[in-house]
């Protein structure tokens, strides 16, 4: 049966990334100053030379075309080549962006987790108390800022204006440093970036484990446990919380496949951390289909993935959902 | 004996559950399966059965909520099985429906005043005064304060609340309502008031009723007839007394033996039903309940038993009948 | 007196011997915020690559490695000498030097030569169709790229002689194969744009590594030997790295703490200039460049079909303002003309001033307004159409508050840095006016007043129209014509001609000219001996790090 | 409902931005001012301070008097009158994106989830994959399109320096993130006792989604306006940031930060300043959406009858 649902799914993932590759490419096609053959053939082409061009890289094909010959590159033969340099594979590029973000996206992840359980609960256990109100304050104030501009911020403090005190000195420049290379400086050059994008998800999360555990705290089995005399501690971590996680782990698995997906785009911007966030903003700086198009693919299907990596995990943790539906 | 006001012939309705592809694949669940049912005017035809057994959707699709696969329905002469919402529209007022949980079937968000309001206008009922003088004698009629139209639904108790569901089915001047477990939500005390209004209701508008539900004393107590369903299959039909006293059908010899009696004394031997009523989506052949029989035979497992007469105004669907 | 003489003329070269040897080796590191396109040097187009090809190609002839204005002379490079033309300019005999080895150990023959003037069209370079196809059988080859052969046009002889015939004379022929386009590569090299794979040369470096993500690694040709050292020194230091994807900001305290020698970006971040020039001053060298910043103005759309409309902006714009945007009264000079300073034919000129004369001073609001007022045009919707990198968006917003002030009502968009300038130069987009920068080629006037501003130059619906305003002036294209043909004969005269059509283009106003940037290199403080040409900027192969 | 008091003062300064610039800050926020000068403590200061080597060019940093309150941007401009009229935009687009985005999604989801069937694959099919693509990619693909040659659809022709463009970009990105949960309503409230009880009735299915559907899905969806708002301010930051978004010389709390991220080293408020701005806005709007979910939501409200 899981077999039957995976196969649909993948059915329904085919199509969803069929349709957005064709978007993509007609957008693509649509963007003034966007003439692939004049980019590659260089300044001051002349109409000769850019017909040539044209020729050369099948660019005077009808779009369908063209559109096929894109994804034969991209997927059967994966041998597409970038626009803008010429000769650069793109599917290597990517996958060398790929241990760049999942470093930046693990980090960030591991912080929010336990920053978000801690203050969640904390803040569920003090409930009503001041504790509990200028923590979900902060809260609230770290989902509300925008990312970049904490990141901004956040590089003035370490790289410029306190960078030469005690406090951060030991920040090093940024970019970054494959783990394999140097794994304490691949560490330092990235506490920043994973505070940075850590905050929002804690606020995020906090919350929602917040809400949850209170809720969950109303219920007749969390009732019945503290009948048989659990104590405040207990009750919270043995049962309250055990069930609020479900909620935060399909929370997690989207998030996560987002970001992994490049939607930590800004925040590799912000920082220089050569991503596919990075790779995915530089494709659309140049206009650089080929580009464009492996990196949506890439983050289309962790998004999808994600989406159905987190259905799955319902079907195995609530049998309800298998009859429904 | 009068016309019948409504008669189903042979109505079968599956319901597909969940995707071709879906989890757990695609679910062919056969509600209702060759039911045939006549319905006289002034009478109350209790219908009653398991949950599950199919019932709501009988009293949902002899009403056209749903719309049968296969079989006809004619309600007061008119065949109304291939009708379109329009052509219904005006039959509509005829026949009405009152709802299990009156707090879902009435709309949160809208005034009692208007909820009730709702048919008249739809039905060009007639001016605005109209309609309040007859909301006004609406409320009066199911024992509620004029004053409390401008009132939301939230506001009053599940018994108010189903006095509420009532009037809004009575305003059109209906021949026949099909009431779904109308008093199952609510108190045992309010229940009988319930159960005593539809009566009053019935005698001074001159109403048909099907009434739907799982619980015998209130059947015993509100329904002139009864039908007792199994699986999506009516297995026996008749006066509620007969079918009560002296059941024909074993289900329903284990359904009546299932209700508490208050008198000891007359305590008979009990039949248990032994496990789960089958699945739906994969009904057992030959007599549905033969899974479950204790006089099941060999025949049981092959050969779906028709309803037949037996006995006076009684029919049932059962090879070996009590 | 003459012994004296020769022991210290000896004596000198041992010591300059020593300083060689004491300054040889080391990694010189090169950043930028990304790479720029393919390494195949006859496709790049781009001054950045420019910088690094010149120290591993070479072609017949090249311009001179040396500071100053003297970088503008022809030397000979791969050739013996700088042939002189013959048959009326119209035919050029080069010697070919002989053991001189590619960087994979192949010896260099006029058979490679040949092959690569063919390669420049079956690359499809971008000039092939500008400048190389007037070499005879050059317009064949551009129909038929693929099947490209030269045999009326470059000839191998049998004692090492290429002579090279050209459809009609041209002036600036030395100068267009002395650039990159016209390196020398084995006859072997695929006829396609090599992109990321290196093809060996004859510089002193060899390209070893290059991906678009990472780095261009050059490393010493192991077969170089000194031929030309006017043309191709040998260089001090063992390897170039070239990084990319560190952006601005980075780059600079990066080079403040020595991890690179120098940011390839064309301009570095404003707000930090200051701090640079107070904390590190020895560490900086600003040159000028033959370049000017300047804002084309469409004269087939309105409003600036409208002359008057055009002079009005050209008297409004305050250059100092705009100089202060690009960093500073030491970065840049106001201007009004086309020509830059230094150039041949240059003439100062400046008609758009408080105080008409050779230099800009101050701008003229009281005649802008006038001619705004005789234009007719105020209220007239413009969008200023610039880059995000660097000052460009300022120098935009800025442009756009000038217009403003003068009664249109302007906006400003801002494009990626990439696609701007292809975007401006299509007459689809319908671009009133923007923000852009023209370099050099090599130093002929006619590569300002004729490739921008000639009928020549404007294709309809491409993204390849230089000629962004779309000036076409049937009488001037003629002076032109005429320049390009005195130039031949008479350089002197076509000087003046060239200093004339400047005059005539100013005045035009078809742009309105901001100011000519000069090159600020901020450098690590290991970095020696810098030497800044006034063709390719900072000499790679004339710096040290050690 | 102090997130409500702070939102009317945010928008009150906002409003009041033009009379800021004429009475206080008296300067033109949208007008280069490279060499001019004003009178600190009785000495003329130049607004574009040179620095002495002739490299590099500083604005003035914050005055804390009224003018140049914070200081000037790379352009010689007020920042706080820049911040104050950012705000209008920013505001303005947010608000209006939340319309579009609401709009389209309520129509999407009543649509899918009220006819069913073909309908509702389709719909289903094109929210999936506007779902899939992913959000910064897709606006930041709209606008390359949409900010270099503007919209012309028939009749309808948007300039391409009109704000109606990142309006309609942020309001289209998120639409699946709403007409999702709407569609589900939607689906469970055709299947509903109460529509059930109206079909019942005779009720024709206009005045069904009309009367009984519509008033049920813009509750929903007015629980929604302000988290989508503090949602759709974040991303026209982000997306004014990437310079796809307001364009010069308008401003936005975005496209200021990005004009101060150019002056990061020397003068950060002016990025500083609209980060914060847009801090509060948005904490207000989510603790507004709090409020307002807590006031709507039936679950809430059962849970305030216990």
């Amino acid at each position: 049966m899981i077999f039957l649902v995976l196969l649909r799914r993948l059915a329904e993932m085919v199509f969803v990334l069929f349709s957005i590759s064709v978007l993509v490419f007609l957008i693509f096609f649509a963007t003034p100053g966007a003439d692939p053959a004049a980019r590659i053939a260089g300044r001051g082409a002349s109409p000769a030379t850019l017909a040539a061009v044209r020729h050369a890289f099948g660019l005077d094909q009808p779009l369908p075309v063209q559109y096929g010959l894109m994804m034969k590159h991209l997927f059967i033969t994966q041998d597409l080549t970038s626009f803008v340099n010429p000769g650069q594979l793109v599917i290597p590029a990517v996958l060398q962006a790929v241990p760049v973000t999942l470093s930046l996206v693990f980090g960030a992840a591991v912080i929010w987790l336990i920053f978000a359980v801690a203050i969640g609960v904390t803040a569920a256990a003090l409930r009503g108390s001041v504790i509990d109100r200028s923590l979900m304050f902060l809260a609230m104030a770290g989902v509300s800022m925008p990312v970049f501009w904490l990141g901004e911020v956040a590089n003035l403090i370490t790289q410029a204006r306190f960078h030469n005190t005690v406090l951060f000195s030991w920040v090093p420049a940024l970019g970054y440093v494959p783990l394999t290379q140097n794994p304490l400086l691949w560490f330092k050059s990235l506490v920043i970036p994973w505070t940075v994008l850590a905050v929002t998800y804690i606020g995020l999360y906090s919350r929602v484990l917040r809400a949850n555990l209170v809720e969950a705290l109303t219920e007749d089995y969390i009732r019945t446990a503290r009948a048989k005399g659990l104590s405040e501690r207990q009750v919270i971590f043995r049962h309250a919380l055990r069930m609020s996680l479900i909620t935060l782990v399909s929370m997690f698995g989207l998030d996560f496949g987002a970001l992994v997906g490049g939607g930590a785009l800004l925040i590799e911007v912000v920082c220089a951390l050569p991503g596919v966030g990075m790779l995915t903003y530089q494709a659309l700086q140049n206009l650089d289909l080929p580009f464009i198009m492996a990196t949506v693919m890439y983050g289309a299907i962790f998004i999808v993935a994600a989406n159905t990596v987190v259905d799955m995990l319902y079907l195995l943790i609530d049998p309800r959902a298998r009859g429904a539906r | 004996m009068t016309a019948p006001i409504l008669i189903a012939e042979n109505l079968s309705k599956t319901f597909h559950a969940g995707r071709r592809f879906g989890p757990g694949g695609r679910q062919n669940i056969q509600a209702l399966s060759n039911v045939s049912l006549k319905v006289y005017p002034g009478e109350t035809l209790g219908l009653v059965g398991e949950s599950g057994c199919g019932k709501s959707t009988l009293g949902r699709t002899l009403l056209k909520l749903y719309t049968p696969d296969a079989g006809k329905i004619i309600f007061q002469g008119q065949d109304i099985t291939r009708m379109s919402e329009r052509a219904l529209r005006p039959l509509r007022a005829n026949m009405q429906m009152v709802f299990q949980d009156p707090s879902a079937s009435l709309n949160p968000r809208r005034r009692v005043g208007d909820l009730i309001a709702e048919p008249l206008r739809v039905h060009n009922y007639g001016a605005r005064e109209k309609i309040q003088a007859r909301l006004e004698e609406l409320m009066h009629l199911v024992g509620l304060a004029p004053e409390h139209l401008s009132r939301f639904p939230h506001e009053f108790s599940g018994g108010q609340r189903q006095r509420i569901g009532l009037a809004r089915a009575i305003a059109l001047n209906p021949s026949l309502i099909i009431a779904d477990e109308p008093v199952s939500a609510l108190d045992v005390s309010i229940q009988a008031q319930i159960v005593n209004l539809m009566a009053d209701l019935q005698e001074q508008l001159d109403l048909t009723y099907i009434f739907i539900a799982h619980d015998l004393a209130v059947i015993r107590q509100a329904a002139e007839r009864v039908a007792v369903m199994y699986l999506g299959v009516i297995v026996e039909i008749g006066d509620t007394d007969t079918v009560m006293l002296t059941p024909a059908h074993h289900y329903t010899a284990a359904l009546i033996s299932a209700v508490p009696e208050p008198n000891p004394a007359a305590r008979r031997a009990r039949t248990i039903l032994q496990g789960e009523p089958p699945s739906p989506a994969n009904p057992p052949p030959g007599c549905r309940f033969h899974t479950r029989c204790p006089a099941a035979q060999g025949r049981c497992k092959t050969e779906r038993p028709e309803l037949r007469p037996y006995g006076e105004n009684r029919e049932v669907a059962c090879h070996f009948p009590l | 007196m003459k012994t004296i003489w020769l022991i210290a003329a000896a004596l000198l070269a041992v010591m300059q011997a020593a300083h060689a040897q004491n300054h040889r080796g080391g990694t010189l590191k090169l950043v930028a915020a990304s790479s720029d396109g393919s390494i195949d040097p006859q496709v790049n187009y781009t001054d950045q690559y420019w910088q690094l090809f010149i120290v591993a190609y070479d072609g017949l002839v090249a311009f001179r490695k040396s500071a100053g204005s003297s970088s503008n002379d022809i030397v000979p490079d791969l050739a013996t000498s700088v042939p002189a033309p013959q048959d009326g300019g119209k035919t050029y005999v080069f010697k070919l030097r002989q053991n001189i080895k590619f960087s994979n150990g192949q010896p260099v023959t006029p058979a490679d030569v040949v092959a690569s003037f063919e390669r420049l069209f079956k690359v499809n370079n971008p000039n092939a169709g500008s400048w190389y196809n007037n070499i005879v059988g050059g317009d064949k080859c551009l129909t038929a790229p693929a099947t490209c052969t030269l045999p009326d046009g470059v000839v191998a002889g049998d004692d090492g002689t290429i002579t090279i015939h050209l459809v009609k004379p041209n002036p600036e022929f030395l100068y267009q194969i002395a650039l990159p386009f016209g390196a020398i590569l084995p006859a072997a090299t695929p006829p396609h744009d090599m992109g990321t794979i290196p093809i060996p040369g004859t510089g002193p470096y060899a390209i070893t590594s290059y991906d678009p993500q990472k780095a261009f690694i050059l490393q010493r040709n192991p077969y170089f030997k000194v031929f030309s050292p006017e043309a191709q020194p040998d260089g001090y230091v063992n390897e170039i790295d070239f990084e990319f994807g560190v952006t601005g900001e980075n780059a600079v305290t990066a080079i403040e703490n020595g991890q690179y020698d120098l940011d390839m970006d064309p301009s570095l971040p404003a707000d930090r200039l200051a701090e640079m020039s107070t904390r590190f001053p020895r560490q900086i060298y600003i040159n000028p460049l033959l370049a000017d910043y300047y804002a084309p103005m469409n004269v087939n759309i309105p409003p600036f079909s409208n002359l008057n409309a055009r002079l009005a902006v050209n008297y409004a714009l305050n250059r100092r303002d705009t100089v202060q945007i690009y960093g500073g009264k030491n970065l840049g000079v106001p201007a009004c003309q086309i020509l830059p300073p230094g150039f041949p034919g240059y003439q100062p000129y400046c008609p758009y001033t408080k105080n008409p004369g050779p230099k800009w001073t101050a701008p003229d609001l009281a005649k802008a307004q006038s001619y705004m007022q005789k234009s007719g045009m105020a209220g007239q919707k413009v969008t200023v159409i610039t880059d995000d990198e660097g000052v460009d968006p300022a120098l935009g917003t800025y442009l756009g508050s000038v217009l403003n002030q003068l009664g249109f009502v302007a906006t400003t968009h801002v494009l990626s840095a990439n696609i701007q300038f292809n975007y401006i130069q299509n007459t689809n987009n319908k671009v009133q006016i923007s923000i852009t920068l023209w370099y050099d080629d090599y130093p002929a006037p006619s590569d300002f007043l004729n490739v921008l501003l000639t009928c020549g130059q404007i294709h309809p619906g491409s993204d390849n129209s230089v000629n962004i305003a779309g000036y076409c002036n049937k009488q001037y294209d003629a002076k032109v014509q005429a320049a390009l043909r005195d130039a031949i004969t008479d350089p002197a005269k076509a000087n003046t001609e060239w200093a004339a059509i400047d005059k005539q283009a100013t005045d035009a106003a078809a742009w309105a000219t901001l100011f000519n940037p000069k090159q600020l290199d901020f450098v690590s403080a290991r970095l020696g001996n810098y030497t800044f040409s006034e063709q390719f900027h900072l000499l790679f192969d004339k710096v040290w790090v050690q | 409902m102090l997130a409500f008091a702070i939102l009317i003062v945010i928008i009150a300064a906002c409003l009041a931005a033009p009379w800021y610039a004429q009475n206080i800050s008296q300067s033109d926020p949208f007008a280069s001012n490279l060499d001019g000068s004003i009178t600190l403590a009785g000495q003329p200061v130049d607004i574009m301070q040179s620095a002495d080597t002739g490299f590099g060019v500083t604005p003035i940093g914050p005055t804390w008097t009224q003018k140049y309150f914070l200081g000037a941007d790379d352009q010689g401009r007020d920042v706080a009158a820049r911040i104050l009229f950012g705000g209008r935009n920013s505001l303005l687009i947010a608000a209006g994106a939340t319309l579009i985005c609401l709009t389209l999604a309520g129509l999407i989801g009543i649509v899918a989830g009220f006819s069913g069937g073909f309908v509702d694959s389709i719909l289903a099919r094109i929210l999936d994959i506007l779902w899939a693509f992913p959000v910064y990619l897709l606006a930041i693909s709209l606008s390359a399109v949409l900010i270099s040659r503007g919209l012309k659809l028939g009749p309808v022709t948007i300039d391409s320096d009109s704000l109606l463009i990142p309006i309609a970009i942020i309001g289209i990105v998120y639409v699946p993130y709403v007409a999702r949960p709407i569609r589900g309503q939607v689906l469970s409230l055709a299947r509903s006792d109460f529509v059930l009880a109206a079909v019942c009735l005779g009720v024709p299915r206009a005045r069904i989604l009309w009367k009984d559907i519509l008033p049920n899905v813009i509750t929903t969806l007015i629980v929604f306006a302000p988290l989508m708002m503090a949602l759709n301010m974040l991303t026209e930051a982000a997306l004014s940031f990437l310079s796809i978004g307001v364009q010069p010389p308008a401003a936005s709390w975005g496209t200021i930060i990005l004009d101060g991220e150019g002056l990061l080293y020397t003068r950060p408020a002016v990025a500083i300043a609209p980060g914060l701005a847009i801090m509060l806005t948005v904490v207000a709007l989510n603790f507004l959406g709090d409020g307002v979910r807590e006031a709507f939501d039936p679950r809430a409200k059962i849970r305030v009858q216990k």
